[in-house]
């Protein structure tokens, strides 16, 4: 029965628990509140967006190439999905890095995920706001009358 | 070391499976948008490509797949109010556990609701 | 084995523990070695209250005070501590106001105090507001607060380490009279690191005792199970005498059956106690302050209504502690603690029924000798120089015969925070005292002793044969034959003792070892209790004698002094010598006490 | 003050049985303890006690009764024994509760108990984990009284209510209760816990106290109260009856309203 016991243990702390430096300024805080704050947003963004593509009319079955031009015709459903792609994006990504923070042990691992997370989300955000501002009824293989 | 102490299962009450619902609810959801921005983008390379897209959303299955996201979005969104009021309003902590109560009431209401009218043209127009 | 040398050593980090640590750490290189974390020290389930004549409800003076504390020891009381006790009380209270205490408040803003068992206005004429509180926890707050302070002023603390000797050295000296004599002086301590199961030794220029008390002699305790006496059994072995052992105060309001304590501030905040009649019965004991007469009092009363078949329960052995005609809102804010322990441990609701209850062992008025500077003495007038004890393991003697409610947190404040002073103070001026060849010689063959041992007898069985007959020969009423009993019934157990082993051989928190080590100091000091009370034939204050029922000052007036020594005997008893050593008297003779 | 109050009356009738008693009811129980020595295995194991215990008995009477008559090897922390040294917090039957205050008849007596260590914390031995990072957290949030300007003669003043406001947090016992309930201390132990922020709420809202600011600044860290997701296991699992979350939610809300 030998087994090495660590030295006198008063006020000693396992490297484990020792906390990093201290964070600065309030980004924490805000990224909390921010969570909240769009949290209440997205409520009604995405509940109208549900309702307004799967409720209403003949429901996901209506859905093609033609419904998502005809509402992107109106300015307010252009607004409407770009803020619902920016909150849920930005409100996701924050909440699975702090995920990322919670469970990643490992500093370098830690770095990496959170490194191809923003990655991520960068593209889609952009991706996303291209799609939406740039948006031609006339792409290839529409068949609108318009075209 | 410490493996040896946490490697078993903690109970916990309403308010901690509630928050473990809370986050894979927001994890499923957070991979769904990611999907569905990239598939919404097939708008902008060629409207016959998403209209393929699209019709595999309405088959029976992705229908299921669709109602269980919904299902998903629905608590977490309720369950994020309720968050927001235990955070925000004096009484929240007290009445945590009603309010998630009433979150879970809420959810099966207005899910059925959604689910019945969802599937019922996802399964109708097949 | 390590060696660490520090100017003071505090041993034991209770109230008496902090309080002296927070003086001594400011002044010189201090370490506080505890057997448990801080925050768990038995100073925290005190309830009641601290009391000062800070006369913020009342009129009060710390005379007074003074005066009610000598009577409330029935005059054994050293009166020259009481007064430094009673003075230094308004002082030790707003310090701890000043560190953070959050103590009730009137509605002015200041110090709420309320009364409490023994504390009167002028010398007896009705009861007094002068127990200042933190609702039914002031003990918890007046731990955590010194913790508190402590942590602010960056005390080094060696948690989980048990002191298992003093180191002793003797050097030939002479009074002033020319007679030669042994002087003892302090080198340090030695402690079992209860993580590792490695020694450490702790040289020191001073060494603080305050480990607290030794409840875990009996059965039936208000005290912590930790609470074994090492202090006073390691002054013992030592060569050290101690002081007034026969005096065990038990406290009246134990939860029956548990020795759970509920406060004697339920009784200040006016709960009664009746009995199986339903009949208040402190009034023919105790006609004007009722059942806020002392503890010893109020303890053989109900003792008493027990014994004449007045008892409650099935089997007749309990009295009852009536809350029922007080306001719940009342209750709730000033009781709120002990309330709970009624419901979560008997199931009895308080508001509605009264409680079960019967007295428990609580408190040592004895232990080692000190003078009011807390210097501790090797014989009735010789100090060891840089020993110092302080809190209950200590005996000034503020308490006499029988200790009042609130003045244990006070003399922990007190003298918690002179010893701390004059310890550090002293460190700057005294050099290391040279450490003796191989110092945790003892303990570790003490150590390996039980480790090895291959015996029969299991510690447990001993600690609860002790703890019975305690409680059944020792406590609230004793005469020759019961102390008697006791004493053969310890003799043989110290036999049995010699024949112990455990089961656990390892290094790392072995706590089975330590339990056999503490019934040790247990069996020490149930000897001298029994021995001591033997001895001492009279009645006084906590030290009830059937056979002798009153008091005698001609012979008694005096404490008693026991010693280990193993040429003498006493009461058939072989290796302890008793000894006396007189009362201090200033201003108060003694009277007969009423009350 | 205490109200003054009529004298009560000398001679009740009492009810009938009043006190409860009787027969105390024996019980026999299963205690299944998470075991692990280290100097004799590398790995915790689950071991099973058949033991007979009685009405009033709680589960450190239980594991007092595997220590003492059956297996002294077995070791956990324990000192008051009635719930106010905080030295016993432990998993029974998966959630932390204080040994000394379960009574074993309030559990299922009919599957067996389990006890096991709280989670989160370096397990040393069977039920006794490393409480130094727990501590040093506590230590971290000053928790002491701070206060500027000279200091008064007498006693600090402060109304009833200014003390009331505080009141809940300062129960604490220190028993780790909360934090090692807690579903983020458990991920990398960085977070400084329920614990550490009631004992910070002490002081932050004590009217006499002047260094809240500071307090509010270290919480206001990427291990501070932001870490906090609502689980309430903390405020489940207080023995104290603090209400934890409650705390937390005030210490947030004081740092926000001390930013905006
Ligand atoms: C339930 C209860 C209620 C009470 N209520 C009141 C009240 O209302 N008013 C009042 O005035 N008094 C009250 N008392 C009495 C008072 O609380 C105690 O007498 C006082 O707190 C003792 O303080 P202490 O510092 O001497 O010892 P403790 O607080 O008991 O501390 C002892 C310390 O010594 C350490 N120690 C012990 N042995 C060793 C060792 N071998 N090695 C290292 N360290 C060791 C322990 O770890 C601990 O830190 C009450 C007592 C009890 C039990
Ligand atoms: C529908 C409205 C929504 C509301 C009201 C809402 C509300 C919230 C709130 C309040 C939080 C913070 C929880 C906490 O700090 O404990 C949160 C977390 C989170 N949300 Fe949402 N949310 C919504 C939509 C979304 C969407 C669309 C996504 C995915 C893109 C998402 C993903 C997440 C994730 C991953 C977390 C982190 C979970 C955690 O840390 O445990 N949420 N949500
Ligand atoms: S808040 Fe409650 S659970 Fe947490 S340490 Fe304090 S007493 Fe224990
Ligand atoms: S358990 Fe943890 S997550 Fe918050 S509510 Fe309590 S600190
Ligand atoms: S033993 Fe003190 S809290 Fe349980």
């Amino acid at each position: 029965m030998s087994v090495s016991i660590p030295a006198p243990r008063s006020q000693r702390i396992d490297p484990k628990y020792k906390r990093g430096p201290k964070s600065r300024g309030s980004f924490e805080m805000l990224a909390w509140l921010f969570m909240r704050l769009s949290g209440v947003v997205l409520i009604i963004l995405i509940f109208g967006h549900l309702f307004s593509n799967l409720m209403v009319g003949e429901g996901i079955s209506g859905i093609g190439f033609g419904f998502v031009a005809g509402k992107w015709a109106s300015p307010l459903w252009q607004f409407w999905d770009l803020a619902m792609l920016w909150l849920a994006m930005l409100h996701g990504t924050n909440g699975v890095r702090t995920i990322i923070n919670d469970y990643a042990e490992k500093h370098a691992t830690r770095a990496w995920l959170k490194g191809i997370l923003y990655v991520a989300t960068i593209f889609i955000i952009v991706l996303g706001s291209l799609v939406i501002f740039t948006f031609d009824p006339c792409v290839t293989g529409s068949t609108l009358p318009q075209c | 070391m410490s493996k040896t102490s946490s490697g078993t299962l903690y109970r916990g009450h309403e308010g901690m499976w509630s928050w473990v619902g809370h986050r894979v609810t927001g994890v499923v959801i957070f991979l769904y948008l990611l999907v569905h921005v990239l598939d919404t983008a097939m708008v902008r390379v060629d409207a016959g490509a998403y209209d393929a897209i699209i019709s595999t959303y309405q088959t029976p299955w992705m229908a299921l797949g669709e109602t269980g996201l919904v299902a998903a979005i629905l608590f977490h969104a309720f369950n994020g109010l309720r968050l927001i009021l235990v955070d925000f309003w004096k009484q929240g902590t007290k009445y945590q556990r009603q309010m998630l109560w009433g979150v879970l009431i809420l959810w099966v209401i207005v899910f059925a609701g959604f689910a019945i009218r969802h599937l019922s043209i996802a399964f109708g127009s097949h | 084995m390590q060696v660490h040398k520090y100017d003071v050593v505090i041993v034991g980090a209770g109230g008496a523990g902090m309080r002296a640590a927070i003086e001594s750490g400011q002044r010189a290189r201090t370490a506080v070695l505890t057997k448990l974390y801080p925050t768990r020290s038995h100073t925290g389930a005190a309830q009641g209250g601290m009391c000062a004549a800070l006369a913020n409800v009342e009129e009060d003076n710390w005379e007074w005070h003074t005066f009610d504390t000598i009577k409330g020891g029935d005059y054994l009381v050293d009166q020259d501590a009481a007064e430094v006790m009673a003075k230094e009380a308004i002082d030790a209270v707003l310090d701890l106001e000043k560190m953070g205490l959050p103590f009730n408040r009137t509605p002015e803003g200041k110090i709420d105090q309320r009364r409490f068992g023994g504390h009167t206005r002028d010398h007896g004429k009705a009861a007094v507001r002068r127990a200042c509180y933190a609702a039914d926890r002031t003990g918890h707050m007046i731990l955590q607060t010194l913790y508190q302070n402590c942590v602010k002023h960056n005390v080094e603390f060696y948690n989980e380490y048990y002191v298992l000797d003093l180191l002793l050295v003797e050097e030939d000296a002479y009074r002033e009279d020319g007679t030669a004599y042994k002087q003892k002086r302090v080198a340090g301590v030695v402690s079992y690191d209860l993580a590792t199961g490695e020694l450490h030794v702790f040289q020191a220029k001073s060494v603080i005792f305050a480990s607290g008390g030794a409840g875990k002699v009996f059965k039936t305790t208000s005290n912590a199970h930790t609470l074994t006496g090492d202090g006073m059994g390691i002054a013992f072995r030592a060569g050290l005498p101690l002081e007034d052992m026969e005096f065990f105060q038990f406290h009246p309001t134990g939860l029956a059956g548990l020795g759970i304590l509920l406060t004697e501030g339920a009784r200040g905040e006016g709960a009664i106690l009746r009995n199986s009649d339903g009949e208040r019965f402190m009034e023919r004991y105790a006609p004007t302050i009722k059942d806020l007469a002392p503890r010893d009092i109020v303890a053989r009363a109900m003792a008493n209504e027990v014994r004449e078949g007045r008892g409650c329960g099935p089997n007749k052995d309990y009295v009852l502690l009536d809350l029922t005609h007080l306001e719940p809102e009342h209750i709730e804010s000033k009781l709120p603690d002990i309330t709970e322990f009624a419901r979560t441990y008997l199931g009895v609701e308080p508001f509605t029924d009264p409680v079960p209850v019967y007295p428990t062992a609580h408190y040592a008025m004895g232990g080692v000798p000190t003078n009011i500077n807390t210097e501790v003495l090797q014989d009735n007038d010789t100090v060891i120089p840089g020993l110092y004890a302080a809190g209950e393991v200590a005996c000034v003697s503020v308490h006499g015969s029988n200790r009042l409610g609130t003045n244990s947190l006070l003399d922990i404040n007190v003298f918690g925070k002179r010893a701390g002073v004059a310890a550090a103070e002293y460190s700057k001026t005294a050099d290391f005292v040279e450490l003796p060849q191989n110092p945790e010689a003892f303990v570790s063959a003490q150590l390996e002793g039980v480790l090895n041992g291959t015996g029969t007898e299991r510690v447990a069985e001993l600690r609860s044969i002790l703890q019975e007959t305690m409680d059944a020969n020792v406590q609230v009423f004793r005469d020759e034959r019961s102390l008697k009993e006791a004493r053969d019934v310890i003799e043989d157990l110290r036999r049995r003792y010699k024949n112990i082993s455990i089961q656990d051989k390892g290094k790392r928190f072995n706590l089975d070892l330590l339990e056999a080590v503490e019934l040790g100091f247990l069996l020490d000091l149930a000897e001298v209790i029994t021995v001591a009370a033997l001895h001492r034939k009279e009645s006084r204050g906590g030290h009830y004698r059937e056979d002798y029922p009153d008091r005698d000052d001609e012979n008694f007036m005096k404490h008693s002094m026991s010693y280990r020594d193993a040429e003498a005997v006493t009461e058939d008893i072989k290796g302890i010598r008793m000894e006396t050593k007189p009362v201090v008297f200033t201003r108060y003779q003694p009277m007969e006490r009423k009350y | 003050m205490s109200t003054e109050l009529p004298e009560p009356p000398s001679k009740i009738e009492l009810k009938p049985g009043v006190g409860g008693g009787g027969e105390v009811p024996s019980f026999d129980i299963t205690l299944r303890v998470r075991r692990y020595l280290p100097e004799a295995t590398a790995d915790a194991y689950w071991e099973d006690f058949k033991l007979t215990m009685y009405g009033t008995d709680r589960v450190l009477d239980a594991l007092h009764k595997v220590k003492w008559d059956h297996d002294g090897t077995l070791s956990f922390r324990r000192s008051c024994a009635h719930g106010v040294c905080g030295s016993d917090a432990m998993r029974i039957n998966g959630r932390n509760r204080l040994a000394c205050k379960t009574l074993l008849k309030d559990l299922d007596t009919s599957k067996p108990i389990t006890v096991e260590a709280i989670k989160g914390l370096p397990l040393e031995k069977d039920l006794i984990v490393d409480m130094e990072p727990f501590f040093q957290s506590y230590r971290e949030i000053m928790p002491f009284l701070i206060s500027k300007g000279h200091e008064p003669t007498k006693e600090r003043y402060q109304s009833a209510e200014d003390r009331e406001r505080f009141d809940d947090t300062t129960k604490c016992i220190l028993c780790a209760a909360c934090t090692s309930s807690c579903p983020v201390f458990w991920t990398d132990g960085q977070y400084f816990g329920p614990a550490a922020i009631v004992n910070a709420h002490r002081f932050i809202f004590d009217s006499r106290d002047d260094a809240g600011d500071m307090r509010l600044e270290i919480l206001n860290d990427k291990e501070g109260v932001w870490r906090c997701r609502t689980t309430f296991n903390c405020s489940e699992a207080c023995p104290r009856g603090i209400q934890v979350t409650k705390a937390i939610a005030e210490v947030k809300q004081a740092i926000l309203a001390r930013t905006v």
